[in-house]
């Protein structure tokens, strides 16, 4: 955190850009290519800021160690805001607004987000998804990825779990004969997740350029566009 | 009595022993002797079974293997129980104590009750001069302590035969003397001993019978006296070959 | 800094009583059943005929087979397969079992190798010895031969021990809350993940350091046997 | 089935010649570097007095420390903190440079016991009957000492290496796409985990064997000097 | 002329050396005997530098070691390249085959040329008998050969002194006299030589001269005949306890 400047980037006229990629359709690999959602619109949003876009993966548990070693300038990861990144970090503005849900077996006993009390629910280890299930009373289990949590669905391991609407309804697509489906959470109990590229709060010159580029990208139709084209639906308002 | 008949032992396609009869006689010390690489070693291992051999016959008594026909586990343990071997290089088990070698095999093979096995390994250790080293380990002793404890764990199975495999050849002069005394003083006493060493000396001394094996052979097979007086020339460069020492 | 690490390490320390070092104990044990079965089968050579003698080859082809996988293979997906995929064929296990039952077959396919190599470093004098003396094969292997491996085999089974203790942080993967993911869900929350990988490395070099001193201890007294130069 | 595994194999294989292999041998080779290091520092004892010995000894100090800290920890730490930690001390690498240092170390470590040992099984003798001839310490060590500790390590360190392969997967924690981590955003499109991971296993299992069929041949030619019993 | 003067050594606080004074006779054969245990090895190492005495003073011509006095890593070398050891078990290069195992010293020690140092080693194996192995590695020639060999590879440092630590006392009794003849010819040949050994036969043939060491100490000093006439009693025990070998 001794940049020269605080508009520097990482390397100068590219956008570091760190993201998982194991989360469709957020972001994910295809015939040898990462794309999704957020890899589309990172590019785009880069393209913008008059620079190049350039992506590093790495796992979940070492992403915002690699934002605090300067090892990308920007995190574009289905990061949700909340108060406590946000002390720590600075978010630009919100690009999509997710839906947490809870997904079950159709004929599950869970009814409702009450009913999740003592329950447990699949949840990437330390994700929003963790805190929410935590939040609903239920014990989160560690789940590695999204496929994984319907598989301890399906196998009675975990008797629901909690994630993003987007994300299940991108899985259904390729599981349509799917068993499992989904409760939404009312809004006082559990807010959409405002979800929003996060840098480090010294980047506040790249954070202006970023929330520029995200203005016009909303204002040209970009998120939308993308929105429609990965999850099904306009997502981008609360 | 240990008799033998035309036994024959291949390693590969390398005919190692080629048809071998003799008779081991009771109570007396027969020495091998021959060449090296003649097969004296493969021989005497043949007699407890640790080398199978490929064709012929082992007698003891009634018992009777006859290696061209199956015979049972239980017939090839009860002719190894009659024999028990003492290595070149003693092989004493480096994991258990001086007292724990010698009764081990008695406790555990033989069913003697402990205390009845101790005793009679104190006796044997004090026979030897060693009771002291009852609780030693093996690599605590020398070479020929180690070789006396090896014959004491050898006598503990009340064999008919010992069998020994140049049980000096790997000791210096002075311990070497320790042990043939002690091997004089058992052939004395009557114990049954089949022997392959090169200590002339010692065959002069103790042995009764010696059978002389060369290429697989026994090209000789009479008393110590017929040997030593024998005319035949391969006998007598043999005895030149080894006189130097 | 200090605070946090303090806070935290109440819920570290629970997650090692609880899962850390019973999972490693528990699958070392099964583990060492496993090697030394396994070792045995590919050691021993037992003069059988007939039927009997095809189905120790099978079964060493088997085991063979199970090295071979097993050691070629990263634990990780081991431990994957065992828990998420055996139930598509209708073998549920519950998350600890699975976790034991993937980290014993792994100690077990290398431990075997150890333990055959050591067993077949003991000299084969030392079976002659047995033999002449009357000893079976079992009475010997496990009077005179194992004896004399386990104090071969002790450093590098210490070694494959430790390395399985560190190990254990992969259940993480399988939904065991174990002290490397209890790291990783207090990181989540105070944003200190280096701060609480160091803590936990800490930990792991505490519990791998007494187990260190554990093997010198145990090497000390099982060579009790080689007090001069051995020979 | 068969097309998902077949499509995914480009990328996969990809990043296996990008990464693993790159990383897997780069490492091995700086490990044995420090390794062979570390192993003299612990193994000799040069005729030194005054304040190089004082050195010497403060160096093993450090060997001693090194080999501790790095055996008792668990790797995917020592990574995160070469990579995330050490910048906040100045020091920034780059992801592949930061990984080749974390798996360096990490094979040097354990290299460096393996070779000490195996440094220490050559006979005693040896070093007389080299010294007589007016062999230097050095000379001994490089034209007799070596080439028979060499025939001793050649099974331990090809195990070393064939773990460093599979723990290059690691890598994917300090941001380099290798093989494993390409196989989990691959699973992210097709919803398949459990078959990739099967198909990166096998991928492994590939390069293991492989790896272990080189071993057998370097084995069977730096053994051929024993041709005997040996004595 | 190889001269030692009181030489002392302990291990830990058994005092192994006494302060043994003697001087080796040029082109001559110094046989050193005495029972075991008693420091026969460690002056013979001594004079190679294998054991650094504490005391005492080694003289070799002009050179000089005091033990008592720093002395260079120069002096040593210098001294140590006037000698050359066969030990018990040989100890050959196992990684290298035969004709390295002898080259390998002149070309990297001394640096002779390859050829040279090739043409060399190709002689002496000639003279013993064992050019046919120079491609072979130790491991395929048995013990007497292999020993021969080690005396070959000593001889090829054209050391002033031969030191031979109980040459034949691993060797089966064939074996021990192929070596032995060996060695009595390069006593013929002058070349100097100093062999712990309990093997009288070789000492009454080819000894010049006979030490006899017991409990660290010199206890006598004198020529092959004076030995054996000697009416010291320790001396006369002694020949009795190995004779029977
Ligand atoms: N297990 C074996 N496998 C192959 N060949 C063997 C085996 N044991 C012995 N031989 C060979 O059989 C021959 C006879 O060996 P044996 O050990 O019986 O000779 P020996 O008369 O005891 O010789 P020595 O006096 O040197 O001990 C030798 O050529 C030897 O190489
Ligand atoms: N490196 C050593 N450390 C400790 N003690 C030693 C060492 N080398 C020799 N000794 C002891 O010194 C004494 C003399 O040993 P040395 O080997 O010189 O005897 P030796 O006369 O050669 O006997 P042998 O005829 O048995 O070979 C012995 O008591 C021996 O135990
Ligand atoms: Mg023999
Ligand atoms: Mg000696």
């Amino acid at each position: 955190a001794c940049g020269k400047s605080q508009s520097e980037t990482k390397t100068p006229g590219t956008l570091t850009i760190g993201l998982e990629g194991t989360y469709a359709p957020y972001a994910y690999r295809k015939d040898g290519k990462l794309t999704g959602f957020e890899v589309e619109l990172a590019k785009d949003t880069a393209k913008k800021m008059g620079m190049k876009p350039k992506f590093v993966t790495t796992g979940w548990d070492s992403l915002i160690a690699g934002l605090n070693s300067n090892s990308y300038d920007v995190i574009f990861n289905n990061m949700a805001e909340n108060s406590k990144r946000k002390k720590q970090f600075r978010f630009s503005k919100p690009y999509v607004y997710s839906k947490s849900v809870i997904i079950t077996k159709k004929d599950s006993k869970i009814k409702n987000y009450k009913d999740l009390k003592g329950q447990e629910v699949a949840a990437g280890t330390g994700t929003d998804n963790w805190n929410n299930a935590k939040k609903m009373g239920s014990t989160p289990v560690s789940s590695p990825d999204f496929q994984t949590s319907m598989n301890m669905i399906n196998q009675g391991r975990v008797s629901a779990a909690v994630n993003s609407r987007e994300a299940f309804e991108y899985w259904k697509k390729s599981h349509k004969d799917t068993d499992l489906t989904y409760k939404t959470i009312p809004n006082n109990v559990i807010k959409p997740d405002a979800i929003a590229p996060m840098m480090n709060k010294n980047s506040s010159a790249l954070n202006k350029k970023m929330n520029k580029a995200l203005d016009e990208e909303r204002r040209d139709g970009t998120i939308k566009r993308l929105s429609i084209k990965y999850f099904g639906t306009d997502i981008t308002n609360k | 009595m240990l008799k033998i008949k035309d036994i024959k032992k291949s390693f590969g396609k390398k005919e190692v022993l080629k048809g071998i009869s003799t008779i081991f006689p009771e109570k007396k010390t027969t020495v091998i002797v021959g060449p090296s690489g003649s097969g004296k070693t493969t021989l005497l291992r043949s007699l407890d079974l640790l080398v199978k051999p490929d064709f012929g016959i082992i007698e003891f008594d009634d018992l009777k293997i006859n290696f061209s026909e199956p015979f049972t586990n239980k017939t090839a343990n009860a002719l190894r129980d009659k024999t028990s071997m003492v290595f070149q290089n003693w092989n004493l088990f480096p994991n258990l104590t001086i007292l724990q070698n010698i009764t081990e095999a008695p406790i555990y093979v033989q069913k003697v009750n402990k205390t009845t096995a101790n005793k009679q390994a104190h006796e044997l250790l004090t026979e030897v001069g060693l009771d002291e080293y009852a609780d030693a380990y093996p690599s605590e002793l020398s070479g020929g302590q180690q070789q006396r404890i090896s014959i004491c764990r050898a006598l503990a199975v009340k064999p008919e035969y010992i069998l020994l495999d140049e049980p000096t050849s790997a000791l210096d002069p002075e311990m070497e003397t320790q042990v043939l005394e002690m091997l004089e003083r058992l052939s004395d006493q009557g114990q049954s001993m089949i022997m392959v060493t090169h200590n002339m000396q010692f065959a002069k001394n103790a042995a009764d019978k010696i059978l002389f094996i060369e290429n697989g052979k026994a090209d000789f097979d009479g008393t110590k006296d017929e040997f030593f007086s024998t005319s035949s020339p391969r006998v007598k460069e043999f005895l030149h070959g080894i006189s130097l020492n | 800094m200090w605070e946090i690490i303090i806070s935290s390490l109440p819920s570290l320390i629970e997650a090692m009583l609880k899962y850390t070092i019973p999972l490693a104990l528990i699958s070392f044990a099964f583990g060492m059943i496993i090697a030394i079965g396994v070792a045995l089968i590919k050691f021993l050579n037992p003069k059988i005929n007939g039927l009997l003698s095809i189905f120790w080859k099978l079964l060493r082809l088997v085991a063979n087979f199970y090295v071979w996988i097993f050691r070629s293979t990263p634990l990780l997906v081991q431990l994957f397969i065992i828990f998420f995929g055996l139930p598509s064929i209708g073998i549920k296990l519950p998350p600890f079992t699975a976790a034991v039952i993937g980290f014993s077959l792994n100690t077990g396919a290398y431990g075997s190798e150890t333990i055959r190599s050591a067993l077949m470093s003991v000299s084969k004098d030392q079976w002659d010895a047995a033999y002449t003396l009357g000893f079976s094969t079992p009475q010997t292997l496990w009077r005179i031969i194992m004896p004399q491996a386990f104090r071969i085999v002790l450093p590098p089974l210490s070694n494959e021990f430790i390395g399985l203790v560190k190990d254990t942080s992969l259940a993480s993967t399988i939904t065991i809350a174990e002290m490397f993911q209890v790291s990783q869900q207090i990181a989540a929350q105070n944003f200190q993940p280096l701060l609480m990988y160091v803590e936990v490395a800490a930990l792991y070099a505490f519990l791998c350091t007494i187990l260190s001193v554990l093997q010198h201890y145990l090497e000390n007294r099982s060579s009790k046997f080689i007090k001069g130069d051995g020979n």
